[in-house]
């Protein structure tokens, strides 16, 4: 009965053990062949779903729609133009109404143990991903308690009139009008194409809720396993259109601290890091075997104030907030000067961007008057809501909300910082229930109809993109015409005079675009990041030539 | 043949304020199967003196000796584990918590079997006939009921026979028992002391006894040593000291054995010494006895020796000499 | 023997009750989710009373909710994660123990002497050491600056290890991968750290006990009887003494399960470690009281658990409880 | 002593406090610990005159070194942080904070902690049972899981985070005051008193407080330290003081970011928490050695 476990042979034992342990600690250190196909990408974050079309954030967008999917054309890597996918070539029609697709044919879609596809991609599959986000009454429509974000906010549902299959490889798109941006909304991550077969397949099990977190598509890679918020891992995909990849398998290492992320990439655990913090950077160009690629962003960093809520529905102090916050201290000390200063709400690398727009200049003195003159002379108090996420336009909006709150402390006004995890900060400001917030936006289709429209319109302020709540309707209206406009000098007149009305009324303070980051080891080959800087894996190969040691320089 | 044979032993006892003796120079003579009582108040040194000899001093302390002779060897010029191992062949101990002195978390089997084992060896039914004879050997009379027990299973009296067997499963030649009987009930205590006494001439173990209480002495022992303060004041034939006692301490602690029956005197009151014995740190210049002795005068601030008074013993007090009694009686070794 | 274990477990039992009203009391200032907590403007003290019994129901029949951000089963959650932090915990109890046993019995046969106090001030500052603090030195140090360790998480990417039963040592040993052992190996690599930051406090706490039940012991009659019986120094030791002093030292481990909790909470944030604490913390960022409310219930009856087991062995160990008359 | 000759001196004993004082002094790292705390204190009180700048002042060095690395800058005696605020004056408001925020949570929880403990000792069994099973429970669980359970329930922030702690502090005052109350009232010489006729409040004021001062100082030194570390865990976490706040843990979590780039910013705040922790845990082991108590 007794248990003596405390005898000398059982010490000597332990001792032994012990030993072991910290030997096989440091003698690991030979280089890993298993990792000689493998790549490694360090995420910022969990995917919200594996459907794209249920998202609008680039973290899911990253893991769902560019390793899995494919759309019926896609954005050419580090661009906004177009190119052919699963549809090979198209027409629009003179009325700019009618868009017909012609598909491509030997497609197959993923095959693994929980679906084995019969037939090769068509046009049903095509309807299928439409229709799912289109129709009310779609079996598919209403399984998620995630949004169609993208297909809702651009109005498709409405815009769309309806889908016809003429053929098993032709589709026709019929619009109720004519509209510039729809052809870059095909090319957007949420249209990508989903299998009808396997929907009939889920349906017939019962589990239709499964098409989201099983996926099944034509990309490159088929997901293998994915534990929450710790590791995703993709395979390769042998029957890809294109031809098999390279590399046997992509991992996603998800990794939200970014501090960590680095290290990771430092230690060889990484081969991709996502959204380094530009104080990275600077750090990574002293190591020789990882290299930086960047980008300059399709995104904007800005301070909405809500428009709808004192004191800032006085337009004077609007202006007054301008001028009070130094835009150069901010891009010094959060973007380590990664980023160029923002005066309009389209970055500079966008086509319709306004040069000659002057700025509000950073001058305390000047705010002071402003306010004066609006009535606060002796300050006032306000609240900033900001992330604590890490995002692509800001890598640290809590440091932002510092400086600003020192900034206005000059001006005598009070700050008060509210930090919220992402996902609550949107649900928060898009409601309407902020003060102010440290907002930001990054193009999805290169367009500026999505700055224009979606952060500024009407319309948004009932999506909740507008976070500052500002309702101009001429603003509005002609941001519509930009719309239906077809050619580009046409939209470009609009969008400069928008800018103008933008810069009078001065809802935000535009604060920066950023530039995107990738920090890369070298032994990556053909990575490229896309427009709206997300990271593409399609043909990327391991040049495992001069294979370094794990615990390296 | 002497048993054992101690010289000018000192212990030291090194705290953080400096060293300070605990026992001084004493000496001592023990014959093949003498019992010899050790007798002194608490503090006195005398259980310093058993570990002394038996090497359980703590790391605190350290002990010095012109020679211990114990069985015809010097334990002073061995190394510390032949000591260990001669002493332990050689000597055994008991002492005053029968219960604490057992280990609580093994059974009365394993702790006696591991001597057993140590000493004299062979398989597990010899063994354990042999645990069962020592526990016959020392009045216990359901030895396997015993054997599987536990020290807290038994009452004090039982640890102590336990104790008991304990020691003699080493075969020694010396058993030492520190106030085997303090912590035991009255009529446990002269069951006890009878069993030692009876063991140590049936087995012609020499026993030394140590205790604060005279009245066990007087009748089971040969010699006496009084120790007060580290140092032996009187060491003597028991009759001697009982009928003469020569120091005023010995005096003092004899006449404060209580007396029954026929013996007491009534109305007399029993006699006490005032104060307590001197702490370590703050010993007298002197006598040590000094603040204490009903019989103290100037010359005993100056060191006192240990000298011999002829057909008595040894006596060290100077007043005790100079005044000696009448005529002491023929016996001495 | 049935006794005492029927006795812990009616201990064990009372409570978990009081730990479900507490919670259910949670629930009912905070309303969690009404799927567990009822209606919950309810006055009445006895509807109050049939509302706890629906939750005790519900709690037991392993419906614990789900959670507000991702959906997930909340008890399946917990049940995912919890391998991770056991592997961990063990680990570092592993570690802690098998260095501040000896540590400790060295520090008590030298008492005083200058390697015991070179112990005690050590055990001191480990004692003293914020957690997340020493987490990140490590990191900066073995990881950062030596490259010796990995940074992060229980096993290189690149290894698939199939979860069957969480534990990422086992699992890795019974996956039928041809790098099988080869990842076992990368496995115990990359949680040497975390263990390592994980088990100082217990370290300290440990080497302190055992120093002190050991001194203890030392000083006792029954190891002078033992020295006197000429026994092996070894035997004394680590036979006679340790088997006492560990009669605290037991409880003292049990203790120590609750500072282990802690430190996995802020250990699994430093190492990026998917388990228990980690998930925790990222509920309560995203203020998802459901899994908070599952997951304190679930760390809570492990606890209390934990401390039952304990109890039980020290019953086991101790002679004179475990044949009390 | 009636026969006592006067050449031989008599012992002198010492009162309670002054034996305490003398067996304290006598450990000689719990003294130069409690010279460390009081330099802590002080330096917390006179913040404002030692600290060079507002601990929220940004200047344009960011990330600058410590002046003794080579690229450090002496006007920033331990370097600025990643928004070029002083981190010395930075670290020295976090003193301040976090031994006021110390202080508020001990009181806080020593005063309901104590009449708790004191109530149900002197009470009926009942009520005695009911929060001695709480008790039991609360300090059975991890004290940091409590804590940010309360946090994430009443919402992330300074003073939710000192409820939050003060909250998990409450249960050892119950059960150190209880105990060492019930402890007390075993002992004869307070049934004697009450044979002498005392009444509850003087039993109370005379006879057992003073008993039961040393376990009640020991506790306070451990809710002390155990408040600054919870704190700055949360803090750490993000539960607790918000930035641009000083506080330890707070700053820690923000430079973990940089850990790579600015070590200095991770190793001198851990090092402040840390030096206050141990000093305050060397002088609670040289009080409980000094007064002698058990575990």
């Amino acid at each position: 009965m007794i248990i003596n476990l405390f005898n000398l042979r059982l010490m000597r034992l332990l001792k032994w053990i012990i030993i072991s342990v910290l030997l096989a600690g440091c003698n690991f250190h030979e280089t890993k062949s298993v990792k000689d196909n493998v790549l490694v990408y360090c995420s910022e974050g969990s995917p919200e779903t594996f459907n794209p079309q249920l998202s609008t954030s680039n973290t899911t967008f990253d893991a769902s729609s560019r390793p899995i999917y494919n759309r019926l054309i896609e954005f050419k890597p580090e661009s906004t133009t177009i190119q052919p996918s699963l549809a090979t070539n198209w027409e629009v029609s003179k009325d700019g109404k009618s868009y017909t697709f012609n598909l491509r044919k030997g497609v197959r879609f993923h095959s693994s143990h929980y679906f084995q596809p019969e037939r090769e991609f068509n046009a049903d599959d095509v309807i299928f991903s439409f229709e799912r986000q289109k129709n009310n009454d779609h079996p598919f429509h209403n399984i998620s308690s995630l949004k169609f974000g993208y297909f809702d906010s651009m109005g498709l549902d409405k815009l769309i009139n309806r889908i016809e299959k003429l053929d098993d490889y032709t589709v026709r798109f019929i619009l109720n009008r004519a509209e510039s941006p729809f052809l870059s909304a095909l090319a957007m991550d949420f249209a990508s194409i989903l299998s009808a077969e396997y929907g009939e397949h889920l349906l017939a099990a019962q589990t239709p809720e499964f098409i989201d977190v099983h996926p099944v598509g034509t990309g490159p890679f088929q997901l293998d396993r994915y534990q929450p918020d710790a590791f995703i891992r993709y395979k390769a995909n042998p029957d890809y259109w294109e031809g098999k990849q390279l590399l046997a398998h992509v991992i996603f290492a998800i990794t939200p601290e970014p501090s960590l992320r680095f290290a990771r990439m430092l230690a060889g655990d990484c081969d991709i890091m996502a959204k380094p913090l530009p104080i990275h950077i600077k750090a990574a160009q002293k190591h020789d075997n990882i290299q930086v690629i960047s980008q300059p962003g399709l995104n904007i960093a800005y301070l909405a104030m809500n428009t709808q809520k004192p004191p800032f529905n006085n337009q004077l102090v609007r202006v007054a907030i301008n001028h009070a916050i130094n835009k150069n201290s901010i891009i010094k000390a959060v973007y380590r000067e990664t980023a160029t200063k923002a005066k309009s709400p389209v970055p500079p690398n966008m086509w319709s961007y306004d040069q000659s727009l002057i700025d509000y200049q950073y001058n305390p003195e000047l705010a002071k008057e402003l306010l004066l003159e609006a009535g606060f002379s002796s300050g006032f108090k306000m609240n900033i809501v900001t992330t604590n996420a890490q995002r692509s336009y800001n890598p640290n909006a809590k440091k932002m909300a510092e400086l600003i709150q020192q900034d206005l402390k000059k001006v005598n006004i009070q700050v008060n910082i509210t930090s919220f995890e992402f996902g609550k900060f949107l649900s928060y400001t898009s409601n309407g229930l902020h003060q102010s917030a440290l907002a930001g936006w990054v193009s999805d289709n290169g367009d500026p109809d999505n700055f224009f429209s979606t952060l500024l319109s009407c319309n948004a302020t009932h999506s909740g993109t507008n976070a500052a709540f500002w309702c101009d309707h001429s603003f509005s209206e002609l941001t519509a015409e930009a719309r239906s406009k077809s050619k580009l000098n046409e939209r470009l007149i609009i969008y400069k005079t928008l800018q103008k009305t933008f810069k009078e009324a001065a809802p935000w303070v535009p604060i920066a675009h950023a530039t995107q980051h990738f920090i890369v080891n070298s032994r990556i080959k053909n990575f490229k990041i896309a427009s709206n800087g997300g990271a593409f894996f399609t043909n990327v190969y391991l040049d495992n030539s001069n294979k370094k040691s794990h615990n390296g320089d | 043949m002497h048993l054992l044979r101690l010289e000018n032993l000192s212990v030291t006892y090194h705290s953080n304020n400096g060293d300070f003796p605990i026992i001084e120079r004493l000496s001592l003579k023990m014959d093949m199967g003498e019992i010899l009582g050790i007798v002194g108040e608490s503090g006195s040194g005398k259980s310093i003196l058993a570990l002394a000899i038996m090497g359980l001093l703590s790391p605190k302390m350290s002990m010095r000796a012109d020679y211990i002779n114990l069985d015809g060897q010097d334990l002073m010029k061995m190394s510390h584990a032949q000591r260990a191992a001669y002493v332990a062949s050689k000597a055994a101990i008991i002492f005053q918590e029968p219960q604490a002195s057992l280990n609580p978390c093994y059974s009365v089997s394993s702790q006696l079997d591991e001597t057993i084992i140590l000493h004299q060896g062979g398989n597990n039914k010899l063994r354990k006939s042999r645990a069962i004879n020592l526990l016959e050997s020392v009045g216990v009379t359901q030895p396997e009921t015993v054997l599987k027990m536990y020290p807290h299973q038994l009452s004090g009296g039982m640890n102590q026979r336990v104790a008991i067997a304990i020691a003699l499963s080493c075969k020694p030649r010396l058993l030492i028992a520190d106030e085997p009987t303090t912590a035991l009930d009255v009529t446990i205590q002269s069951q006890i002391i009878d069993l030692l006494v009876d063991l140590s001439k049936a087995e012609d173990v020499g026993l030394m006894l140590i205790t604060h209480d005279f009245a066990l002495l007087s009748e089971n022992t040969d010699r006496v040593g009084v120790i007060y303060s580290g140092q032996l004041m009187e060491h003597a034939a028991t009759e001697n000291i009982l009928s003469c006692p020569h120091h005023p301490y010995t005096k003092a602690l004899l006449d404060s054995i209580p007396q029954l029956g026929d013996r007491h005197i009534k109305g007399s009151r029993m006699f006490a010494l005032e104060g307590n014995i001197p702490a370590i740190d703050q010993l007298p210049v002197g006598c040590r006895l000094g603040p204490r002795c009903p019989q103290a005068e100037k010359l005993c601030v100056k060191n006192q020796k240990l000298k011999t008074i002829e057909n008595y013993g040894k006596v060290r007090c100077h007043v005790a000499i100079a005044h000696s009694p009448t005529q002491p009686k023929d016996k001495t070794s | 023997m049935t006794k005492i274990i029927l006795r812990q477990l009616i201990i064990m039992l009372l409570s978990l009750i009081t730990l479900t009203i507490f919670t259910f009391s949670l629930t009912r200032f905070f309303p969690v989710d009404s799927s567990i907590t009822g209606n919950a403007n309810v006055d009445n003290a006895a509807h109050l009373f049939f509302h706890y019994f629906d939750y005790l129901k519900l709690i037991v029949s392993g419906d614990w909710g789900y959670s507000r951000i991702n959906g997930s089963d909340v008890l399946k959650d917990f049940l995912l994660y919890f391998p991770a932090t056991i592997e961990l915990s063990f680990a570092a109890l592993i570690i802690s123990i098998s260095i501040g046993l000896p540590l400790g019995v060295f520090a008590a046969r030298h008492k005083n002497m200058w390697q015991d106090k070179l112990i005690v001030s050590t055990t001191l500052v480990g004692y003293s050491m914020p957690i997340f603090w020493w987490g990140m030195l490590l990191v900066l140090l073995f990881s950062l600056t030596l490259s010796l360790t990995p940074v992060a998480s229980r096993i290189g990417f690149e290894y698939d290890i199939l979860p069957v039963t969480g534990f990422m040592l086992i699992d890795t040993l019974i996956s039928n991968k041809p790098y099988a052992v080869e990842a076992f190996f990368d496995a115990l690599h990359h949680l040497i750290l975390p263990a390592i930051v994980l088990g100082t406090i217990p370290l300290a706490i440990f080497t302190r006990v055992t120093r002190a039940s050991m001194i203890e012991a030392l000083s006792s009659d029954y190891i002078r009887t033992a020295k006197a019986k000429g026994l092996a120094t070894s035997r004394i030791i680590w036979v006679h003494a340790l088997r006492n002093a560990m009669i605290p030292i037991i409880t003292i481990i049990g203790l120590q399960i609750s500072v282990l909790i802690t430190g996995t909470l802020i250990t699994e944030i430093i190492f990026s470690w998917p388990g228990v604490g980690k998930w925790l913390l990222e509920a309560v960022y995203r203020r998802d009281l459901v899994t908070i409310h599952g997951g304190l219930l679930a760390i809570a009856s492990t606890v209390i658990f934990i401390n039952m087991l304990i109890e039980i062995t020290t019953y086991l160990i101790n002679p004179r409880l475990r044949l009390q008359k | 002593m009636i026969n006592q000759p006067q050449f031989y001196r008599q012992p002198e004993i010492p009162g309670t406090f002054s034996r305490w004082v003398k067996s304290f002094n006598k450990n000689k790292l719990a003294v130069s610990a409690l010279i460390v705390l009081l330099v802590i204190i002080l330096i917390a009180i006179f913040a404002p005159w030692i600290a060079p700048y507002d601990p929220t002042a940004q200047f344009e060095e960011l990330s600058s070194p410590p002046y003794w690395y080579d690229s450090g800058n002496s006007k920033y005696i331990l370097g600025t942080d990643d928004l070029g605020r002083d981190l010395f004056s930075r670290l020295v408001y976090g003193a301040r904070l976090s031994l006021k925020l110390a202080t508020i949570v001990v009181l806080i929880s020593a005063t309901i902690g104590i009449l708790l403990g004191c109530m149900t000792a002197l009470t009926n069994i009942w009520i005695d049972n009911i929060i001695l099973r709480l008790t039991d429970l609360i300090l059975a669980l991890p004290s940091l899981l409590l804590a940010i359970v309360i946090v994430a329930l009443i919402g992330p922030g300074l003073p939710n985070a000192i409820y939050a702690v003060a909250i998990v502090l409450i249960p050892h005052f119950v059960l150190v005051s209880r105990n060492a109350i019930k402890h007390e009232l075993n002992k004869d010489y307070v049934t004697a008193t009450i044979l002498d006729g005392a009444n509850k409040s003087r039993l109370f004021t005379h006879s057992i407080l003073p008993n039961i001062l040393p376990s009640l100082i020991v506790q306070l030194t451990l809710a002390f330290s155990t408040a600054i570390l919870e704190i700055s865990a949360l803090g750490f976490l993000g539960l607790g003081a918000q930035p641009p706040h000083p506080e330890w843990g707070t700053i820690l979590s923000e430079s973990y970011v940089y850990i790579t780039i600015a070590p200095w910013t991770v190793t001198l705040p851990g090092l402040a928490i840390f030096f206050t922790l141990l000093s305050i845990n060397l002088v609670g082991d040289g009080l409980r050695d000094a007064m002698d108590l058990e575990k």
